[in-house]
């Protein structure tokens, strides 16, 4: 993956989650405290205003400066989970390197473990991972079987709007839906959803063009 | 959403400001990453730390100081605070005799202090408090939430590491304070997040939360709104039960802790404490310690919680010892 | 209207009950008539009773103890209480140095105490608190409000009875310290009187009422909701411009009493007390003495008001001299 | 005055103070504490309860015996007022008698007068004082005038009605309202709403045939 990619996504990111804003925001206030929008702009707004300071810098210190600034800057349940998303992307992309599709699958899928990991959670609990997972899972697959990084896209975006849609008739046994038995059936994963909202932009800039 | 604030971005700041100010001779506060300790540094103790989203106040920060408290993080509203502060906070106040984190138990609070631990320099133990009952506990969840609670483990754990008690004994003391009490809460409207800028959930005039948390999160159930002898004998309830389940026996000394979570007039607070008793007294508990009033709050709303803690000699005494912090004072 | 009550008749006795129970240590309930005192009799001192409306929790109960009051008389909500409790209470709490009554300035107070001095057959003296300069004085009204400045009062003249003087010196620092405190009110909504079971005003969203009391009456002005820092200063300037109408000097030092009406989370009274401070110190004002919380609330309304006490060596000396009671404890 | 027609007038004037909550309760809103129908229920009620054990007493001491009670019933500003209004009624009663309706006057004047002292407050102060000082004086004028019963009770409920209205566009200086300053304009007083009731009350009682 290259420095400038990373960067253009980062920018994307942001205003993706600022044009969501009433999705994920009542998501979470539906079934869990209502601040998850909030925090998803702190820190899509810190990790863009990056963008001049990261520039000369390779690609894995980047992901790890976004990591490291997350980890400070957005709390609750996602600021750990996101930074040590980058955090371990990092570490595998400078250990393997991230040129190759196979190679950013792989790093991708680091990122994911750390997820699970920090939140000692699995698919299947109500959480972001019932996006990232089965897109992990796809990426690997698609980029082992020599896809192009376009049809990898579009697939992925499909993949994450079914994790998405799986999130709904789940009781959650993570995060603070836990308390809700019951009563968070019916509803979406905030943190899936702005997940599945990040998967797509960064999807869109390579269908548009951009090269990872 | 009517509330005196400024600019969103500044009310924690402000706030934090205001509250340093008005309690100098206490506490002193640090910006950047934000953190409060005591103004005085306690010397050859156990430092005691804790955090977590503010909007509970006068949880954490309001209870630093002798007998309690060496510095609280607070987070953004409703919002874990994040390793630095932390981290920074255990800097400052460390004082060779370990670090002890309480920590309510939500997963961005739990992972938060985690990943601070995890590079923390100093000894260090965590004490999570999971005192709400209303969270049915199963090995697949993450477990209960802590609640109102936290001010009593807070209180005991702060008065023995005065004593000069090692790390261990103090995380033990606050394991055993944590598994001897247990919460329930009803909200009876929303609160509003600045930031939202509206409520977080709505409710009708006719309705009330069950097993609310503290941060406008829906509880357990919708129910029927009605008297407060029924609420509050509902709460009992729950609470009993949840300590016959854990084995522990009822029929003994214990505190009752009635709090507001913030528009609950202290009138409403006191008639549940007077409902509450009296109900205790017919499962054989005896009330006698009590705390009543905003203690755990959730920023604006309407309800109260109940807490028991079942005493023994320990934590009596660490509950009478003299306490000095801006929210909790006695004995000197 | 969403209450933690059983049957409204019964809320007050209730809630008294509650409040004796959980502070069985210092205070003792009488009902029929209902008052107040400590649970232990104080000796050969002034003895202190205040009482008006209830519904301003912790006033005047919560203040009952060494070093503030000796009884208290609570009326029904916001209605002040009749001569008997009054009476009753002077009874059971005299201690041969006279009564001094503390009284907020209201037609009803004002006028039920009177008619119990008139029968009171031991030595008495009241201090009338008129402290809210939002209500402009002139030579035809009753005059202005009692209001949070009350408390300062019963502080600071609770701590010279405990020395042994005399009625005369007690009322005469009783009525210093009203006179060199000034307070003034804003309303962002409205409190529900259980009995009424509506709220008392509507007030849209983007409405405040400037120079409200402390029982919803309407406030001097409706005016637009703005910003803490706008509503503040002009708080602050009210405040300042009596002092001036007074005559007092402002440069000096000051307590800060920024008070909670009863729904206003902690998180905003200390960003109000902080826009305070910093405006009071642009008039040469110096607080070095605060009190930051819910201490005189109008049962659910969503508030604050802010009050200065001009201090001396006297004043400071009895506000920082030991208080042991239920809503305000320091030094023992 | 007869004991009977006392404790009737007491029993009727609790039924209409209830029937009037709406506006006496409204009225205290808009300008009060919202607290005064509550009071006046509140010692109409307990007035209303002393009707077994105050039926053998002589008039003054009914008089007395319910200001009394509502002194230690109502509180507030009106508890104090209208005891001290039943307990100079029963003075005057005891000395000068109370069987002549120009007897009876003079105790309602006494009664009036005493409010006037307990509240240092004169007439046009926007309190109860407004329709109570007229009344008192246009009952002494027919009495001397020597108007029947009623006569006295037809004109006395017209004075009351116009005391009650002229509180309309007063600046009160006497009471909660006097907080207020111009706001109070346009509305009417509480206490003036509930004397004008309990004057209608009364005087229909006589209207109705009841002997005073
Ligand atoms: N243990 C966990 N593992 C993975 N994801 C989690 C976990 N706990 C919470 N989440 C995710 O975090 C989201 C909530 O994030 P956010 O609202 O920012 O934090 P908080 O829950 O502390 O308010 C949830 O919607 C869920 O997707
Ligand atoms: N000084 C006074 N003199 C005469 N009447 C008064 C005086 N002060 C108040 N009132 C009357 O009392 C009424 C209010 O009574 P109420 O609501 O029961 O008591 P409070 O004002 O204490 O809440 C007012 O509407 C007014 O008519
Ligand atoms: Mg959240
Ligand atoms: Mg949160
Ligand atoms: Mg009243
Ligand atoms: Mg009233």
């Amino acid at each position: 993956m290259k420095t400038n990619f990373i960067l253009s996504a980062s920018l994307a990111i942001h205003a993706a989650i600022v044009a969501h804003e009433a999705d994920i925001e009542s998501l979470d206030r539906a079934i869990g405290d209502g601040d998850h929008y909030i925090n998803m702009k702190r820190g899509s707004e810190v990790a863009a205003s990056l963008y001049n300071e990261l520039l000369p810098l390779p690609a894995d210190e980047v992901l790890n400066k976004i990591g490291m600034k997350l980890l400070s800057t957005i709390g609750g349940a996602s600021g750990p989970l996101f930074a040590s998303f980058f955090m371990s992307m990092a570490k595998v992309s400078k250990q393997n390197g991230s040129d190759s599709l196979l190679e950013i699958a792989a790093a991708f899928a680091a990122g994911v473990q750390a997820i699970m990991q920090r939140g000692k959670a699995q698919i299947g609990e109500k959480t972001m991972l019932d996006v990232l997972v089965p897109v992990s899972h796809q990426f690997t697959l698609l980029a082992a079987e020599g896809k192009s990084s376009t049809e990898i896209a579009h697939a992925l975006k499909e993949t994450a709007n079914q994790g998405l849609e799986s999130t709904r008739n789940l009781i959650a046994t993570k995060g603070r839906a836990a308390g809700l038995g019951e009563r968070a059936i019916g509803h979406l994963d905030a943190g899936a959803k702005s997940c599945q909202v990040m998967i797509h932009t960064v999807c869109d800039l390579v269908i548009k063009g951009a090269n990872p | 959403m009517k509330k005196f604030i400024n600019q969103i971005e500044n009310v924690l700041t402000e706030s934090l400001s205001g509250f340093a100010s008005a309690h100098r001779d206490l506490v002193t506060l640090q910006l950047d990453p934000t953190y409060l300790t005591r103004s005085q540094k306690a010397q050859n103790k156990v430092v005691i730390i804790s955090g977590g989203g503010s909007g509970h106040e006068p949880l954490h920060a309001g209870y630093i100081g002798f007998g309690m408290l060496d510095a609280a993080c607070p987070g953004q509203v409703f919002t874990s605070p994040t390793p630095d502060q932390m981290l920074a906070a255990a800097e400052a106040v460390h004082a060779d005799k370990g670090v002890l984190f309480i920590v309510k138990n939500y997963a961005g609070d739990v992972m938060n202090f985690e990943m601070a631990t995890e590079m923390l320099p100093f000894e260090h133990a965590t004490v999570l408090t999971s005192d709400d009952c209303a969270v049915v506990n199963s090995t697949y969840t993450t477990g209960r939430r802590g609640v109102a609670g936290t001010v009593i483990v807070e209180k005991c754990v702060g008065s023995l590491a005065e004593t000069g008690a090692d790390l261990a004994t103090c995380k033990a003391l606050g394991d055993k304070v944590n598994a001897r009490t247990s919460s329930i809460g009803v909200a009876l409207t929303s609160c509003t997040v600045p930031a939202a800028g509206r409520a977080t959930f709505d409710i009708a005039e006719t309705e009330l939360e069950m097993g609310v948390g503290i941060h406008g999160e829906p509880g357990r159930k919708r129910e029927q709104m009605r008297k407060a002898d029924a609420i509050v004998h509902d709460c009992v309830q729950a609470i009993v039960t949840d300590f016959q389940s854990k084995g522990l026996p009822t029929n003994q000394e214990a505190l009752l802790l009635i709090n507001g979570f913030g528009a609950t007039p202290l009138m409403e607070l006191y008639l549940i404490y007077h409902s509450a008793a009296k109900l205790l007294a017919g499962h054989g508990i005896c009330v006698t310690r009590s705390l009543v009033g905003n203690y755990t709050t959730a920023l604006d709303m309407a309800g109260a919680s109940i807490t028991l803690c079942l005493l023994d000699d320990e934590i009596k005494q660490h509950w009478d010892s003299p306490v000095h912090t801006p929210a909790l004072r006695w004995g000197r």
